[in-house]
């Protein structure tokens, strides 16, 4: 079984040499700190930023300079600024290799729920309903069950969808699962010491071993 | 030369009046009209309809605004990061359009580029799309689905820039470009503030981010606070 | 009457303080020269240049900077360059207060034909299209009747269109008429030594005196 | 670094090949890939489409590849600058498709902003609205009718840039900026050729006109001729 950074180092190993990412925020945020090395990475921000770098040093936080999450961050040689509308149309274009993001629900289809529960605040979709339907590719980092418990990949999503048909693998602290082009979750692998049965017992939704 | 320039952010809002629609730059705290909404403010319009990807803190940016009821509505892609707006808008107070990031920034592009509606997959499928015309399209080799969005046309637009000249060219720095460049070029009357002001002819013409055709108004803030809505760093050793 | 310098002439008269205007090849390229030192005003070029400026001096012409026409041009302060998706971004959101152009003929609706003879080498609408759909405001400067002889200013123009319902005034060498919403050319004014005949016998369309 | 340099125009323009979709920049001398036009000719590619604003004049620019009868078609806002570009349009030799010039750069754009159509008043009532879609829109305050138009997705796009880094952000010159950025985005592989190649890190991120996420190939040109196609000044007294 994988803690949050188990899900971000596994996540990792899927971005390849080349690729420009797009991280939501939460767990996927975390991905950034195993990438491999050997690899050459273009990390987005949506809010207008190719080539994001690490956290600023103390003291050298500037306030134009923020990530997605409003979070102070630095640039990389080669980086590049623009508005956003270039921003969500390079993602429409379909230039983001690979999107990350968390999710509350994933359904066997694919669809993805993770921006509002009925009779919660809302507080919006922000960049995400743009990046489902747009990226190539869409892993979902999130836990394999919800607070109470109750499996997080579902036959069909229960709460307000953000996109429908999109989510290609998920990673959570069980395993990682494809999701198959007719529908399903396909197991990829079990993280060591989780049991099939385990997996079995924490999905809802099409299991396909 | 074409002068746009006023003396500041009084001058710069006349014609702004209560019931308007108003697009305001910014992203969270970042690239904000500090100014002008300061001007908002004092001139205690009323009513305002905001267009702004973000709704501001609790005593920062267009949190002000709602700490003053002088916001009727909000269109916005994520708010909610100050608790007034969460009760105004759990009471009914508030009223809020939540549109998808990107669809928001293609519709103020749209306004500034002459386009009446763009089509955008974003949403479809959701409850985004009710309402909407879905129309299929084969683009980058697949047939999908797309939602027809409307082009924003605000009164005004109230916008942040690093440096500009009196003609009205804007140049914005890091990511507090954000929204403000695709609101300049979509307002009926467009209002730049700018960190320095400058004379035609000190910005290079090859690196303008928007042209002064967009801008009818131009000052220099002052006393700007640049606040960071979340402060992260690593330590040096 | 005039030549083509005094409609030139003629039609800087109309542009006022503060105005962005694109001027076509021929005639209008002529009018930047008559424009009031009193006013202040950026000429757009639909290539990518907002601030047109004169001709370089002899020996500092530049292969990346020229006009619309591709002439060798200069730039000015608080010129800026863009690019052409751009350029007609601000053509069609009517940001270009004034478009002045040539035309082979107009009709009394304000339809304008200008790009295209049936059986001649056709060389392509360039942006007129463009810009005649989304002006604002459009003045044609053009001699009033062909190299025929026939009249320009038409019920209906044979020529293929260029645009619709477009031209608000016309300057030829005989006079100035505003083209009418519902229809028709009104006279403005005749220019000195034409006389009202002359103006009825050269004009097709419908005159209103 | 994720490094997008070749070496040359030989090696950026492997897999264009006869019969493909190119989207060529500049307008029309200015800005045009020279060295990515020599390629094409070395390299005999036949049965072309160009999509490109002009086709330059008989001995240079796309005319050249006009000459050796590479191109079967091309879409363009205004041709003819050369005798054999008539010669062989009017003996039906070569299909010509000419589009509104502001059209053409839309749809390149929209290639690269992800919109599968857009609509423009450009053309509505005229011949370019033939077989289109007409729709009617409120926009500006105004009913008008427009002309529904589909992005551009060539197979290749090249490009000219005044400089670049090996990640390919690209930075224009003056009026050669032109059709050169949209190409660059709407490209299903864009090839970038640059008067200067420089390290990433050195051009100023706040003005990179393409991002490199756009460009695919990039590389340093040589010998440019940049010539001048109708040269206009002023004496010096």
């Amino acid at each position: 079984m994988l803690d949050k950074y188990g899900i971000a180092k596994r996540i990792a190993a899927e971005i390849q040499d080349g690729y420009y990412v797009n991280l939501g925020i939460g767990i996927p945020t975390l991905v950034a700190n195993y990438i491999s090395d050997d690899i050459n990475v273009v990390l987005q921000s949506e809010n207008g930023l190719l080539g994001m770098g690490p956290f600023p040093y103390e003291g050298d936080e500037d306030a134009d300079y923020i990530n997605a999450g409003k979070q102070t961050i630095t640039t990389l040689p080669g980086s590049v600024f623009f508005d956003s509308a270039m921003s969500f149309g390079m993602i429409r274009s379909r230039k983001i290799d690979l999107t990350i993001l968390g999710a509350m629900e994933v359904s066997e289809q694919g669809d993805i729920a993770n921006w509002k529960i009925p009779g919660k605040m809302v507080k919006g979709m922000g960049g995400a309903m743009d990046l489902v339907a747009s990226a190539a590719n869409i892993i979902v980092a999130m836990q394999h069950v919800n607070k109470a418990g109750e499996s997080k990949l579902l036959s069909a999503c229960t709460l307000p969808l953000t996109g429908t048909k999109c989510v290609k693998k998920i990673v959570t602290e069980l395993g990682v699962f494809d999701v198959l082009p007719h529908g399903g979750f396909k197991i990829v692998e079990l993280h060591a010491g989780v049991t099939l049965d385990q997996v079995r017992r924490s999905t809802k939704g099409k299991l396909v071993e | 030369m074409v002068d746009k320039s006023v003396l500041n952010a009084f001058e710069a809002i006349r014609g702004v009046s209560s019931g308007m629609t108003i697009a305001v730059g910014g992203f969270g705290l970042c690239g904000i009209p500090e100014n002008l909404i300061a001007a908002l403010i004092a001139e205690n319009l009323k009513e305002l309809t905001c267009i702004s990807n973000n709704a501001g803190v609790d005593d920062f940016g267009l949190g002000l605004l709602l700490g003053r009821k002088q916001i009727k509505k909000m269109i916005a892609s994520y708010v909610g990061e100050n608790a007034e707006f969460e009760r105004q808008m759990l009471s009914g107070e508030l009223e809020v359009e939540l549109v998808p990031q990107g669809t928001l920034a293609t519709r103020l592009m749209a306004g500034g580029y002459g386009l009446p509606v763009v089509y955008t997959p974003a949403g479809v499928g959701t409850e985004v799309a009710e309402g909407k015309e879905v129309r299929t399209f084969k683009f980058h080799g697949v047939e999908k689905e797309y939602l027809m969005e409307y082009a924003f046309e605000p009164d005004f637009a109230l916008v942040k820039a690093w440096k500009g000249d009196r003609m009205g060219n804007l140049v914005y720095r890091g990511t507090a470009q954000n929204f403000n460049h695709a609101m300049a070029m979509c307002g009926k009357v467009t209002i730049a503030e700018v960190e320095e002001l400058v004379e035609p002819g000190v910005l290079d013409p090859n690196f303008i981010h928007t042209p002064g055709i967009y801008v009818h108004r131009i000052f220099q803030g002052e006393n700007y606070e640049k606040r960071i809505e979340q402060r992260t760093f690593r330590s040096k050793d």
